[in-house]
């Protein structure tokens, strides 16, 4: 296949310093960098024509959206490639080597020494089977530096540093015994053990909750500020960037569309791709008031409670978690119910328990004035068509092996409509979503995620719910295609008048789409209200903690304006 | 000490098992056909009714079935498992004369796999795509399907006819009168032959297993982490990727250690060792009822004792189990 | 030669005996083991002549009612004590009476015993008894002591474990799965004997393995029946082995087929000679048994004594054998045919028949089975054609003619008439001729019970098996009775 | 991609599956090439391989033709393989996928009584079961299912456990579909490839099981297997090697294609339809 040397709209980004000899100040440079992938793969380069620099002291920011081939070019400086991947064109400039010429051998010294990477799981990125204090000690051992009795010392000083609470125990424990992200943290001491030139972050906070994604934020801009660090920083979300970035690299389809200086580029987009998602950015302004009209409630609980509780195996003690305690609220016909707060709250219990799908230990569901806490069997499954649910994940909420039509018309089949007559509907459904009416006969798989959700979202119709619970419907996708759907919603919802029970962790989600705002920790309610009061007057310190938390809060968004 | 507890627990659901399974055992072998006293008089090669009562009367076969049952239950929770309707002698005694024997064999036979497989499969998976590292699995399939009995038979017609390196058969030199270290030299001669043959086909188990496991272990993030930390290949594969990728293998281990008793009847028969898959299949043959529910009840024992001792393992090597992850 | 002294020989016992204490147990490999360690009073030639063993000399009254036998003087069991006329009378009229069936057989026709005196026993019949001095074989009337066993629970006495004979080997250890070593018995009485230092048998389950042993000179001896027949030829080729046929004639197994006389085809005379006529005999000898053996004519073979020689033999003949199945009208009713689970030649020989049969028409299925259910269907008589051997006992009235008695018909037992034969006439003459005195008498009886038998074909007599011994050439008088290795390493020696 | 397209791209595989089509074929065509019955004595015994025409692979010990027994044992081998392959799998399949599926306390039963026949060693249950019932084709398969499915039952709930919290079969409860509906249509289909991968490896071990049993004696002696013929061969290994030979590289051939085909549908079916991205 030939290279092409495509046009490539830089936009700002002309800065001319490409060609130069690699300047005193520019850490990195990337120089036409065209990386193919595989026979077979999406598309032919998964980078094409990428120059970007790395400037002593800064945080560069490569944004886009996935696929966009920001972690590609990241794992070329790296030298850790995937197998059958190779950069093709283009060199790649780190401390007057080129990067793409070297052995891995010498590459391999640079590893960890001078370039140090963290990963976006910090759930997997350890070794599971050893102690932390060990694997922050590798990196010692790696480049032959200092006495083993030295590297441990060393790893509590840093442990210390990027401040694990009780750093003496963690040091000895098991990447299992700590959250998410105190592992991030843990990572993080790894690959700054050696003081390395250039970090480079892959997406380092999106498997974070909010409030853990901003002290991780922080802690990165902190020491990266107090070693004078360059770092390569590479997240989808815009929200970040305007959080640490000094400039910002946008890209797309594995080029660069836009490259710049943070504060410009997220003020004044030139490129519309990039003036495109910093607008899908759900807007965190003010939510809008909206009515509430107070008719009589759809939907009541009542001192719900729920405890899980994992029997004990021949090595583990029975555990028990309180995911809901007592909590209690009302839907309104018609109504858009957000909750929120961080992960391990209780928000997806909690609708879990809506639809049933979970047997809450007490409390009453009162739907309509029918209590569906308390059926089972089939006189549950009688009256589950009045609830129904979009779920988080659009590739795993659909049977890869039922074709769409099918999948939405199982429901009604399922509720004795005949198939013809159920399959005839889903492709009118299909129509509503905006998928055409022809999508029944695909499979699963040969749809986008966000083409996926709205199948989801058409299965839920598929019944006449009078509620439907939305189980972080948009959190998996892409800000473009999350602001379509969440349209979609918006559209369907006024169209059909449905009652949503709306479950996020993303406030500014939240605000866009909610009338009334319910906030969760440790499976409790701590407030509710609606949308504009919780945001515009928190009355409790955790609901601030967690508008505090929403990155890019205070900075300035081109689309606020 | 929480050890210990568990451990009690364990072993006190073992007893359970091992109860029923005794029962399912004695009901199995009512079934089949061929009364035991007759079996005993047609070995005898001349019987007349009385002869055919005495026996009956002797091992209680006149009672009725849940009489029977019932002796057999309460002997063995008094750990009497009776005597030897052929030989005559307690059960007890001919297993424990045969059980080291056992042990001996698939003990080796399963160090040997093991260690063997491993090696041979990280070598795979480190050369995974490359001629060496197809050349392993293809041996490794080879072994897989290749049957265990015509191993033992080519290997002896190999080695001990025509090369004549190994003994063919038995434990030791009959005869030769070693002692000590001569006869541990002599019985390891002996132990060749059958072992490798019982080890090839779960050599090549563990060699495809470790394989496999290991290319998984690869693809995971810590994997990739290790090497952002530019850590040495050979110590990523030790440290990172075989650690992680044994563990499924103990799983399998467990599970395999506890068959290699009933696999070794071929071997045994072959190879003329005086295990107790042996005596299992000649129990069967002359319907020795005593002696086959005997043997049964320590087969399962062991699978039980192996079962106890694989999680044990397991939970040394992964810090989540003993630690209670969930 | 002048025998030499020592050495230890190494054979091999197959299967491994399930005890050694003869006379409790009855069984082949205990016989060939115990054999060497128990004695009888008499011992029999290749010939069948009676010998002297513990018995020095007897008489026989000429009614043939009494028989007076005078024991050895000098005779000590292995633990020490004397050896007296005691033992003898606690061995025949306690110990075999309680235990041990085919003495049984042969004491019903005995009144009395008595000691006269410590050496001298005498035995007083019913009536007279032919084969009476035939029955003194180790194995079958071994003599155990009576100071060990008397008034014990035979079968849990605490000597089970130990042997304790008078023969000229003394157990010494049994490494069960693995080998039973005897040594010799420094004491016997038998000035010189026995030569060898010892003998040790091994246990070798697989017959593979067991030739490779002999092959590789680990085994010296390999008795008959421990090899397969397919290694004979190989084995038997190589250098410095020798083979020898002789030493079964107590035995002479003799080789059927229960045919079941009471339903189905089989039921029908002219489908048993059918089925004669159908099996290719001659080509079971040569290609399964390596041509060692005898074709019987029928129901007496070449070792009974009193054979009828004059009858017609049942040649290979399919042809006659078609004609026989149409005269009969034999409408293909499917029978079954019970191989006899004791190795792969007996496998091999009931598929060549089940190929025999077949091509004559006959719809055959085998059944296979291992020895617990050869048992049961033979004693439940749920069976068509099954193969099966049995000893002769060196007298028709011992090892043949129970198998044609009616009064043997029992339900439960593999053994004896399992065929359901019944005829009236051959229970007669059998009868007469046990009894009849002298032997021109029992001749006339027997010459006619063959010619009845031979038309009736109440079981398919198949073959006369070759008892074939391998062993070292330099193992020296190996054989030297009718019952081979079973007592035979009393006069062997080593030429080495 | 094709399915066959991905199948076809491990070359292990392709050779797998030419090498088990040949022995179908064999199979098939047995009758045709060898009408006589393959117990027929119709040559000298030990007659070696190609030396004299129309037996190609010599005689046995009684003047067989092995060529035949070749072909018609292919027919037997096949058939208890396959058929004792889908008993295991009617046991283990309805058992792992109601424990899977359930959990709880019916999990806990059904898991149970799977352990308890995992506690009794395999071969040994197997040949008391075949010396119980008496050997026969119908023995020797059931035999060999029962103690081939526990590791069905537990693959299959496994697969359960991991697929009923899957979204789309949520989904399935709440639009009302039955539990029995969910099983066989959501969540089984999904199963359907690690269960063809296992079934696979089963029939070789269930070739290799027949042929141990029969190597003991325990075979059924009206039909002509791989394993009766090396039984039977055994004891003259020493003077004609063929007669083990071929039946041994049948039965190593058949296995191996086995396993081969095995892995190639582990390659072509897993990563595909699991997950997408
Ligand atoms: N191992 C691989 N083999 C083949 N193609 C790959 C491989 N890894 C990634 N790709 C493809 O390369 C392209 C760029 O991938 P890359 O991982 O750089 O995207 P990204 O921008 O980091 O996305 P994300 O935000 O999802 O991490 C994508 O089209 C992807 O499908
Ligand atoms: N099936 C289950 N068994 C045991 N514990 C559970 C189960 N489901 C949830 N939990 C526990 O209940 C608590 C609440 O979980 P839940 O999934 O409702 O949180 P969440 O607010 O939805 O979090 P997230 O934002 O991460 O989705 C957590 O501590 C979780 O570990
Ligand atoms: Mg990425
Ligand atoms: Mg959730």
């Amino acid at each position: 296949m030939s290279v092409t040397t495509g046009s490539v709209t830089t936009g700002s980004a002309t800065t001319g310093s490409a060609t130069e000899k690699q300047s005193a100040e520019t850490v990195l440079s990337i120089r036409d960098l065209n990386i193919a992938l595989p026979k077979g793969a999406d598309r032919a380069l998964a980078v094409e024509d990428v120059s970007y620099e790395v400037k002593r002291g800064e945080i560069m920011c490569v944004v886009g959206e996935s696929g966009s081939g920001k972690s590609m070019a990241a794992n070329a400086v790296m030298g850790l490639l995937p197998k059958g991947v190779h950069a093709t064109q283009g060199e790649i400039l780190f401390a007057g080597q080129n990067l793409l010429a070297l052995t891995e051998k010498q590459h391999r010294a640079l590893r960890g020494l001078k370039i140090g990477m963290i990963f976006q799981e910090p759930m997997t990125a350890l070794n599971p089977l050893m102690r932390v204090g060990a694997q922050i000690a590798e990196v010692f051992e790696a480049h032959g530096q200092l006495t083993p009795k030295e590297r441990q010392a060393r790893a509590l000083e840093l442990l210390i540093e990027v401040g694990i609470p009780q750093p003496e125990k963690a040091i000895r424990a098991y990447p299992f015994e700590l959250s998410g992200g105190q592992r991030q943290r843990v990572i993080i001491a790894m690959a700054l053990a050696l003081e390395p030139i250039l970090l480079i972050a892959d997406e380092p906070t999106t498997a974070l909750d909010v409030t853990t994604q901003a002290q991780i934020l922080e802690l990165i801009r902190d020491l990266q500020q107090r070693r004078g660090m360059s770092v390569m920083f590479i997240t989808h979300d815009f929200g970040v960037v305007a959080e640490i970035a000094n400039r910002v690299c946008v890209m797309r389809y594995g080029k660069i569309v836009e490259l710049g200086d943070a504060k410009s580029v997220l003020e004044n987009p030139q490129d519309a791709y990039t003036q495109a998602l910093i607008a899908a950015i759900p807007s965190n302004a003010v939510p809008p008031h909206r009515e509430t009209s107070q008719v009589a409630p759809l939907l009541e609980i009542k001192g719900l409670n729920k405890v899980f509780r994992s029997r004990g195996g021949l090595f583990k003690p029975a555990r028990e978690v309180r995911a809901l305690e007592d909590v209690s609220l009302t839907l309104a016909r018609g109504e858009t119910v957000g909750i929120v707060g961080e992960s391990g709250s209780g928000k997806s219990t909690l609708g879990r328990c809506v639809v049933r799908l979970e047997h809450p230990d007490s409390g009453e569901l009162l739907l309509d004035g029918v209590n569906l806490s308390q059926l089972r069997g089939d006189a549950l499954r009688r009256e589950r068509h009045r609830v129904q649910m979009i779920f988080q994940d659009p590739y795993a909420s659909l049977n890869p092996r039922t074709k769409v039509g099918m999948a939405i018309a199982q429901g009604p089949i399922a509720n004795g409509t005949p198939k013809a007559a159920a399959l005839k509907q889903a492709g009118e459904l299909l129509d509503i979503v905006g998928l055409g009416a022809s999508a029944v006969e695909r499979f699963p798989h040969e749809f986008s995620g966000g083409q996926r959700q709205r199948i989801g979202i058409a299965r839920a119709l598929a019944l006449n719910p009078e509620l439907i619970v939305a189980d972080e419907a948009v959190s998996a996708l892409d800000v473009s295609i999350q602001a379509q759907v969440l349209e979609l919603l918006e559209e369907l919802k006024q169209r059909l008048s449905l009652s949503l029970l709306f479950i996020t962790h993303d406030l500014r989600v939240a605000a866009q789409i909610c009338d009334r705002i319910v906030v969760m920790q440790h499976g409790r309610i701590v407030e509710q209200g609606s949308a504009e009061q919780i945001f515009l007057a928190p009355r409790e310190a955790y609901t601030q903690a967690l508008l505090n938390a929403i990155p890019g809060r205070e900075a300035p968004v081109a689309a606020t304006a | 000490m929480v050890y210990a507890r568990l451990i009690i627990m364990r072993l006190l659901k073992a007893v359970v098992v091992l109860f029923l399974i005794v029962i399912f055992n004695f009901f199995l072998i009512q079934m089949a056909p061929g009364d035991p006293a007759a079996i005993l008089a047609g070995e005898a090669g001349a019987t007349d009714q009385e002869f055919l009562n005495q026996l009956r009367e002797r091992f209680g076969l006149d009672q009725p079935l849940y009489v029977q049952l019932w002796r057999y239950v309460s002997g063995i929770a008094m750990l009497d498992f009776g005597y030897s309707y052929r030989l005559g002698v307690p059960v007890f005694d001919l297993i424990m004369a045969r059980l080291p024997a056992t042990l001996l064999l698939t003990g080796t036979a399963f160090v040997l796999s093991l260690v063997l497989g491993i090696v041979a499969g990280s070598m795979a998976a480190a050369r995974v795509k490359k001629p060496s590292g197809s050349i392993i699995m293809a041996l490794a399939l080879l072994f897989y399907a290749t049957p265990l009995f015509w191993v033992a038979l080519m290997s002896v017609v190999v080695f001990s006819v025509y090369l004549g390196w190994l003994p063919a058969y038995g434990l030791y030199t009959v005869g030769a009168g070693h002692t000590g270290f001569a006869l541990a030299l002599d019985v390891a001669k002996h132990l060749v032959l059958p072992a490798t043959t019982l080890a090839l086909f779960f050599m090549a188990i563990y060699t495809r297993m470790t394989r496999t496991s290991m290319l998984d272990a690869a693809q995971q993030d810590y994997v990739k982490t290790a090497r952002a930390k530019g850590l040495k290949p050979s110590i990523i594969q030790r440290r990172h990727v075989l650690r992680n990728a044994l563990l499924p293998i103990i799983t399998l281990a467990g599970l395999q250690a506890g068959q290699m008793v009933g696999g070794a009847i071929l071997t045994e028969t072959v190879f003329a060792w005086p295990g107790i898959g042996r005596l299992m299949f000649e129990a069967l043959q002359q319907r020795d009822y005593n002696l086959l529910l005997g043997i049964f009840f320590f087969s399962a024992a062991l699978v039980i004792v192996f079962n106890i001792i694989t999680d044990l393992v397991y939970s040394l090597a992964d810090p989540r189990i003993k630690k209670g992850a969930s | 030669d002048n025998p030499k002294q020592g050495g230890t020989v190494n054979t091999i016992i197959q299967p491994e005996p399930p005890g050694l204490v003869l006379g409790m147990i009855q069984n082949a490999p205990t016989r060939t083991v115990s054999g060497n360690i128990y004695e009888g009073l008499l011992r029999y030639t290749t010939d069948l002549e009676p010998v002297p063993q513990l018995a020095e000399s007897w008489e026989v009254s000429d009614d043939g009612r009494t028989y007076t036998f005078h024991l050895r003087e000098n005779v000590t069991w292995h633990d020490g004590e004397p050896f007296t006329a005691d033992d003898v009378v606690f061995s025949a009229d306690v110990f075999h009476r309680e235990l041990n069936p085919s003495a049984r057989a042969v004491l019903l026709h005995v009144e009395s015993i008595e000691a006269t005196d410590d050496h001298t026993v005498v035995f007083t019949l019913t009536e007279p008894f032919g084969p009476f001095l035939i029955s003194f074989e180790a194995g079958t009337f071994t003599m155990v002591p009576a100071h060990l066993y008397e008034g014990t629970d035979f079968r849990n006495n605490e000597h089970n474990d130990h042997p304790i004979g008078t023969g000229p080997f003394k157990f010494a250890n049994w490494d069960r799965g693995t080998v039973i070593e005897l040594v010799k018995n420094d004491d016997y009485y038998e000035e010189g004997l026995p030569y060898l230092d010892g003998v040790n048998w091994h246990i070798i389950p697989d017959g593979g393995s067991r030739a490779v042993a002999f092959e590789n000179r680990t085994i010296d001896v390999l008795p008959s029946g421990t090899v397969e027949n397919f290694d004979i030829p190989r084995l038997s080729a190589m250098d410095n082995v020798c083979m020898t046929e002789e030493g079964h004639e107590y035995f002479s197994p003799f080789a059927m087929l229960w045919m079941n006389n009471r339903e189905g085809p089989t039921a029908d005379k002219r489908f048993r000679q059918a089925v004669m006529y159908a099996m290719d005999r001659e080509f079971a000898k040569d290609v399964l048994w390596n041509g060692l053996g005898n074709v019987p004519l029928s129901a007496f073979g070449s070792n009974a004594r009193f054979q009828h020689d004059g009858l017609e033999p049942y040649d290979h003949n399919p042809d006659r054998a078609r004609e026989l199945l149409e005269e009969m009208d034999y409408d293909g009713e499917e029978i079954t045919i019970l191989p006899l689970p004791y190795g792969e030649t007996w496998t091999r020989w009931a598929e060549a028949v089940q190929q025999n049969l077949r091509e004559v028409g006959i719809n055959v299925r085998t059944q296979a089975t291992d020895v617990g259910g050869w048992n049961q269907r033979l004693g439940d008589w749920d069976y068509d054609l099954a193969f099966t051997y049995l000893f002769q006992y060196g007298d028709p009235a011992l090892g043949i003619s129970r198998t044609y008695l009616s009064d043997n018909i029992a339900k439960g037992s593999p053994w004896n008439n399992a065929q359901g034969y019944e005829n009236e006439r051959v229970d007669e003459l059998f009868n007469a001729a046990a009894t009849a005195f002298p032997d021109e008498e029992r001749e006339a009886l027997y010459h006619e019970v063959q010619e009845i038998l031979h038309e009736d074909v109440p079981v398919g007599w198949l073959m006369e098996l070759g008892f074939p011994t391998l062993y070292r050439c330099d193992v020296q008088d190996l054989v030297t009775s009718g019952v081979g290795v079973n007592d035979g390493f009393k006069d062997a020696w080593l030429d080495r | 991609m094709s399915f066959f397209a991905r199948f076809a791209q491990n070359r292990g595989a392709l050779v797998g599956l030419i090498i088990l089509l040949l022995i179908i074929a064999m199979a098939i065509l047995a009758p045709l090439l060898f009408p006589e019955s393959p117990w027929r004595m119709v040559q000298r015994p030990f007659l070696p391989p190609l030396s004299q025409d129309g037996f190609p692979l010599g005689t046995d010990t009684m003047g067989r033709n092995v060529a035949a027994g070749i072909m018609h044992g292919a027919w037997v081998s096949l058939l208890i393989g396959l058929v004792s392959t889908s008993v295991a799998l009617l046991i283990g399949v309805p058992l792992g996928a109601i424990a899977g599926y359930y959990g709880g306390i019916i999990d806990d039963i059904l898991m149970r009584f799977t352990e308890f026949f995992q506690t009794i060693p395999n071969f040994a249950l197997a040949i008391v079961l075949v010396a119980i019932m008496q050997p026969s084709v119908t023995s020797i398969v059931l035999a060999i299912a029962i103690v081939s499915w526990p590791p069905v039952a537990r693959l299959v709930r496994a697969e359960f456990m991991s697929l009923r919290n899957r979204e789309y079969v949520e989904a399935a409860r709440l639009v009302g579909q039955s539990n029995t509906t969910i099983i066989l249509r959501q969540i089984l289909p999904n199963t359907l490839s690690p269960i063809i991968v296992l079934a696979s490896l089963m029939v070789a071990t269930a070739i290799l099981l027949e042929s141990a049993l029969s190597f003991l004696g325990l075979g059924d002696p009206n039909v002509m297997s791989w394993g009766y013929m090396i039984g039977a061969a055994r004891t003259v290994i020493r003077q004609a090697w063929w007669l083990s030979f071929f039946p041994g590289v049948a039965i190593l051939l058949t296995v191996l294609a086995l396993n081969l085909v095995g892995e190639g549908l582990d390659d072509a079916l897993n990563p595909k339809l699991s997950r997408e991205r």
